[in-house]
């Protein structure tokens, strides 16, 4: 078994607006270990995307603060950090892709200064050492011709393109973890195939570990050694891949795989999830999917279900399994 | 704030937190002194103790009521020609008034006019409108003025069509913009698919989603345009004397100022506390209405 | 002989590329180039395709959006593009509908709901007031939205319940034809289902057709009785559904299954090796001689290079356009 | 790029010869130039005669080119009061006015600037709010209030600052600092509110992603995209700072420009307004293809359009 790279612990972030304080992320736990990727999987406003900023430590300020856990990185906790050393992981250790590729790359600035920027921050090269640094990291994204590419400006690249660039700049500087953050949903289908796969072949070369935050259960089944659940800021289950596809135990994931429509079989009617996920300004006092929940029983109205192991690596929070 | 939106907050609980519209001074306070605005401007003739265009020599010059040699008889003293300046003041507040609303109800008209057409007719006639609103926007409005001031000599219209002649073009600018937003707008999509009109389209479609743009900008323009007269008031390309008017008054005061500074001061905090309102208000408003309008 | 509903014969657009000071035309963008599809009455038949094939286009040019560069479109027998604008007015719009991808802006912000789903009947029908409220409460009973929400603004509803009112909205002029634009993939994952399932039961119940722009396969093989798949301004491939997911011939449509299948990874050495296309779709400012697809093809030959492919039959509901199976 | 400056330059001329024949038209509708410079000794023979002189007895379009003609010779005709060509004493005047003028445009550019992006970066802060006060403050009261009240202050009570004259440095504080103020508000919350937006988008995300210094981030990453906004409004900003110098120079009694408009204003001397009127058009619509280049030079995008 492969180095533990990263583990979350109970980790709680929330926002502090003018009209309350919002959990965000409420006691999510999971591991990454050294070339593993994990995939968050979720509806939108489920807490994924929170809990990747979060172990960056670039939650909007002010109002975005974790107010619990721990987030231990090769050993070190990074939520009791300061400032100036958080700074000194992003880009260099830990690094992030952004779901959209259109916007996540400065226009005023030429590609190839945006990766030497991180070159010459993290790595403390000479300056003739940065730009055969810059095209190896466009290498690596197989991007056609780099020494060609440096002086372009983002808008003059396809969505595909750009998302390459984004890609380089995150693994310009040889980070372990990477946290890709829906990177593929903005990009056409035969793209998506390429950029996974270009990823799986980084990862082996490189043994990176990567956080997969996707709402795309085709994406996870391609991509993911392991899955976590999440629902309304929390996590609901947690197993490896094929043990979610073939034998998940918690009811919204069996829902939501169900209510998926698939390529591979003829579907006569789908399974249809009714209602809406809950507010997270206004949460039932139980479970957090009871409301919607064909199962539901009395105490899970009552009281949230604990976390339950059901083997080595796959656990379930249900009143159901306990 | 991308992550804060990554979750949803339901509404009702949102409304329930906020302070009741009463209580919230960037709301209050502009509107009672915009109100006292009003008021003055209307019961002109009730309120004020003095009729403001009599001169009376030997009351010249007189310093406010808390200064040496002041009096409550003239509570905020008096001008070189010993008129009352707190009667003026209150008067001054009709030609503000006046002028301010003449001039918003004329280019808003226009302005949306030509936004929507343009924006939503789109090919050369937009533009040459908008190239026009260009050249519009970057015309000091001051100058314009002066100029019409030789031609058809100060007076009050002078002052409204001076100032509408480039005011137009904010607006026109503004709800162009909108409009374009809205052109690309699938329910605009959705009225041509089934058939509308583009004359419905505009007027039921696209009008309604700009009159909170439309409010906002006419609400911030309230004090531009109190600015601008009084500036060509005080140049004397404004509305003429005797005729209490703000911006004169200032200029009253310029060659006296190192003997008698209330002749300039006091106007001047007239024109201020109005402006400060309205621009305070259509702040207040602007996040009501329309907080995309930051940068307005 | 099936029931023909609409056909569509040929149709090209090009948009014009200007350039310089006296809008000299430099170039043509071949938005669609020669696209003929049918749709059967009372089925759905989708068009599938990357960003930029064209099959937007192909849905605009049927809701009357474009004028078509040329081609036609025959609706029940005749061809529309001949007709006048009166003619369309009265016989064509009204019959053929839209529902839009973005529940969120399809909806003008100041209307009450009650005036969202009855602007159609106001804009086309004579009906009095008490008339369009009725049909508009029958349509809420239909799309599952319960009536006392008719005086509410859209912003008080969720997704899922504006695309109800949105399909609320396209049937009600009792259209034959409703194009469905990517209906679902705004929604969250879990509300996708509600809606596929909702149309679905329409469809039966008011023998509707449908007409399906999509980029997610599943969801166009759960939704659609034929498919289509565009590639720069073309179609490469058209089948009845379950046959062409079954017997994919062109290899582009391959490569789209491959990328859409649920392989699990330790699947994948057994099941057939993953199809990655090198590149990227190239413009159609400037397409590619021969098969457009050939720069991309891992399995093309001269010929590909050169001449343009042939449409080859293949059973009786299955054709593609690639010189393998000359 | 080239196509750009070219199109622009096309729009200039087109848009120069818009606004002379706005000017000449408001000019004739107005009525009989002559009525402005009857007195009660004038005859009707001598009115024939300037009618003459003048041209006046012409037909429209030949007066406009006439006009039109004048103008793009430098020839603003001449002054009824003063009896010389307009276009000397406008030659006289516009240095001043040009002095006063960019000094006031690097005060304020620079200080709203500054101000501009040290609240954003410092949202709600102490800072912030003093910006905002500063500006809101500055954008209601009237320049020329607060031009006569700094004289008031600095010239009357406390006596440290001189009131007239032009030889001095000293002489430059007072109208320089007042003029500053017509941008200085209305720009430092423009950046500010630019700033902001663009503190929230994805690629500054990115660039703290990239573990950069914030200092690198704010005045390198976010400034440059921050000021595409306040550039467009550039020439709104200068026909600010041209209204403010009118009232600045008649304030301050500064022999620029403004003043002579303004006293050609008073003395209803027309050719004297017309003349600055049209020489400052000009200069407006150069000034805005200078900062179109300038954008395009700030915007990629632009600079490779091949439009």
């Amino acid at each position: 078994m492969s180095e533990l790279l990263l583990k979350v612990e109970d980790l709680q972030t929330a926002f502090f607006t003018r009209q309350g304080v919002i959990k965000a992320v409420d006691g999510v736990s999971f591991h990454v270990r050294d070339g593993e990727t994990v995939g968050i999987v979720g509806e939108s406003g489920c807490g994924k995307t929170v809990t990747g900023l979060s172990i960056l430590r670039l939650l909007p300020e002010p109002a975005g603060r974790i107010i619990g856990g721990k987030i231990i990185f090769q050993g070190v906790n990074l939520v009791e950090l300061s400032k100036n050393h958080m700074r000194a992981y992003r880009g260099k250790m830990i690094s992030m892709i952004l779901q959209d590729p259109m916007t996540s790359l400065n226009p005023v600035f030429p590609i190839g200064d945006q990766i030497a920027e991180s070159v010459r921050l993290h790595q403390g090269l000479p300056d003739d050492m940065i730009q055969p640094e810059v095209i190896s990291a466009l290498r690596l994204l197989k991007i056609p011709a780099p020494e060609m590419r440096l002086n372009d400006y983002p808008f003059q690249l396809s969505g595909g393109m750009r998302q390459r660039v984004v890609g380089a700049i995150a693994m310009s500087c040889h980070p372990r973890l990477l946290i890709a953050d829906e990177p593929t949903t903005a990009l056409d289908a035969t793209i998506q195939a390429q950029y996974i796969a270009l990823f799986k072949d980084i990862q082996q070369k490189t043994n990176v570990g990567i956080i997969f935050i996707t709402h795309d259960f085709g994406v996870v089944a391609k991509m993911c050694h392991r899955v976590c659940v999440m629902y309304a800021g929390k996590i609901v289950e947690t197993a490896p891949t094929s043990v979610i596809f073939k034998a998940p135990r918690h009811p919204y994931t069996v829902a939501l795989i169900n209510s998926v429509p698939r390529l591979d079989r003829k579907d006569e009617r789908l399974y249809s999830i009714e209602g809406q996920p809950p507010s997270m300004a206004n949460l039932p006092p139980g479970c957090r999917f009871c409301p919607r929940c064909s199962a539901a029983q009395d105490i899970c109205r009552k009281q949230q279900p604990p976390e339950v192991k059901i083997s080595d690596d796959h656990s379930v929070s249900c009143w159901r399994i306990s | 704030m991308a992550a804060i939106r990554d979750f949803t907050i339901d509404n009702k609980s949102l409304r329930k937190k906020s302070r009741p519209v009463i209580l919230q001074p960037n709301f209050i306070i502009p509107v009672v002194i915009l109100t006292l605005l009003v008021i003055c401007a209307i019961f002109a003739p009730l309120l004020a103790p003095y009729n403001p265009t009599v001169n009376s020599l030997k009351d010249r010059l007189l310093p406010p009521f808390f200064a040496h040699g002041g009096s409550t008889a003239h509570f905020l003293g008096t001008d070189g020609f010993g008129r009352d300046i707190l009667s003026r003041v209150i008067y001054g507040a009709r030609i503000s008034l006046s002028v301010s609303m003449l001039v918003i109800l004329i280019t808003a008209s226009i302005g949306t006019i030509v936004g929507i057409f343009s924006g939503y007719i789109g090919g050369r006639w937009d533009s040459f409108l908008m190239r026009v609103t260009d050249v519009s926007l970057a015309f000091p409005a001051i100058l314009i003025a002066l100029l019409m001031a030789v031609i058809l000599g100060p007076s009050f219209w002078t002052v409204v069509i001076a100032i509408s002649l480039l005011g137009w073009a904010p607006y026109a600018r503004l709800i162009r913009g909108e409009t374009l937003r809205l052109r690309q707008a699938d329910f605009v999509t959705q009225a041509r698919i089934i058939g509308t009109s583009p004359l419905r389209i505009m007027g039921v479609h696209i009008f309604p989603n700009v009159v909170n743009p439309l409010i906002v900008l006419a609400t911030m323009q309230v004090g531009l345009v109190i600015l601008t007269e009084a500036a060509l008031s005080y140049l004397g390309a404004g509305i003429p004397p005797p005729t209490a008017s703000w911006g004169q008054m200032v200029s009253d005061g310029r060659n006296v100022i190192d003997t008698a500074w209330w002749i300039s001061f006091f106007p001047g905090i007239a024109i201020g506390l109005v402006v400060l309102s309205g621009n305070f208000l259509g702040d207040w408003i602007r996040d009501k209405l329309d907080p995309r309008l930051r940068q307005l | 002989m099936a029931d023909i509903l609409l056909e569509g014969r040929d149709l090209v657009k090009h948009y014009p590329v200007t350039k310089g000071l006296l809008q000299r035309i430099v170039g043509w963008v071949r938005a669609v180039d020669g696209v003929s599809f049918t749709i059967e009455r009372g089925k759905t038949m989708s068009l599938v395709g990357e960003s930029g094939a064209g099959k937007t286009t192909t849905a605009r040019a049927v809701l009357l959006q474009e004028t078509l560069t040329s081609g036609s479109i025959i609706f029940e027998g005749t061809d529309i593009t001949k007709w006048s604008m009166a003619q369309l007015k009265t016989g064509y719009r009204p019959r053929v509908q839209a529902v839009q991808q973005n529940p969120w802006s399809s909806m003008n912000p100041r209307m009450r709901i009650r005036d969202v789903i009855a602007e159609p009947l106001v804009v086309n029908t004579k009906q009095t007031k008490q008339q369009n409220r009725e049909r508009v409460l029958e349509l809420l009973d239909q799309v599952g939205i319960a009536r006392e929400n008719i005086n509410r603004y859209p912003h008080e509803f969720s997704g899922g319940q504006r695309q109800r009112i949105a399909v609320a909205r396209a049937l009600a002029l009792k259209p034959s034809l409703v194009v469905l634009d990517e209906p679902v993939s705004a929604l969250d994952v879990s509300i996708r289902a509600q809606i596929m399932n909702l149309l679905k039961d329409l469809q039966v119940k008011h023998n509707l057709s449908y007409l399906v722009i999509a980029h997610n396969l599943a969801t166009v093989r759960y939704m659609s009785h034929a498919v289509a798949i565009m590639y720069l301004g073309q179609i490469v491939e058209y089948g009845e559904t379950e046959e062409l997911f079954k017997n994919p011939l062109h290899p582009y449509t391959k490569a789209l299954i491959s990328a859409s299948m649920l392989t699990l990874p330790e699947d994948e050495d057994q099941e057939l090796k993953q199809i990655i296309l090198t590149g990227e779709m190239p413009s159609p400012l400037n397409p590619p001689l021969g098969c457009r697809f050939h720069t991309r093809c891992s399995e093309a030959g001269n010929t590909c290079a050169e001449e343009v492919p042939e449409l080859h039959t293949v059973g009786t509901q299955h054709w593609v356009k690639c010189h393998h199976y000359d | 790029m080239g196509r750009f400056i070219v199109m622009r330059l096309l729009q200039t001329v087109i848009a120069l010869i818009g606004i002379s024949l706005l000017i000449f038209l408001l000019v004739r509708a107005s009525g009989d130039p002559t009525n402005l410079m009857r007195t009660s000794t004038t005859t009707e023979a001598d009115i024939q005669h300037i009618r003459q002189v003048l041209g006046l007895d012409k037909s429209l379009p030949v007066q406009y080119w006439v006009f039109i003609k004048g103008l793009a010779h430098g020839d603003f005709g001449y002054s009824y009061i003063k009896l010389r060509p307009v276009n000397s004493m406008i030659a006289e005047s516009l240095p001043y006015s040009l002095k006063l003028g960019i000094s006031a445009f690097v005060v304020g550019m620079g200080i709203s600037l500054i101000l501009g992006v040290v609240a954003a970066t410092r949202r709600d802060s102490w800072i912030d709010n003093i910006v905002k006060l500063i500006a809101v403050l500055g954008q209601a009261m009237p320049s020329f209030w607060l031009a006569i009240m700094s004289i008031w202050v600095f010239a009357v009570v406390w006596n440290v600052l001189p009131v007239a004259g032009t030889a001095h440095i000293s002489n430059y504080v007072l109208p320089v600092g007042t003029l500053s103020f017509f941008l200085l508000p209305g720009m430092t919350r423009l950046v500010r509110s630019a700033m902001l937006d663009t503190l929230d988008t994805e690629y500054i995300k990115l660039a703290r992603i990239k573990g950069l210094p914030e200092r690198i981030v704010i005045w390198k990453h976010a400034l440059r995209n921050a000021l595409i906004t306040p550039l467009t409004t550039a020439g709104m900003l200068f026909a600010n700072l041209i209204s403010g110098a009118v009232i600045i120079e008649s304030v301050f009694n500064w022999p620029g420009i403004g003043r002579l408009a303004w006293n050609g204003m008073i003395a209803r001397d027309f050719p004297v307004v017309q003349g600055v009127t049209v020489m400052v058009a000009t200069i407006i619509l150069l000034v805005n293809l200078l900062v179109d280049i300038l954008y395009a030079y700030v915007d990629p995008q632009i600079r490779f359009q091949r439009t």
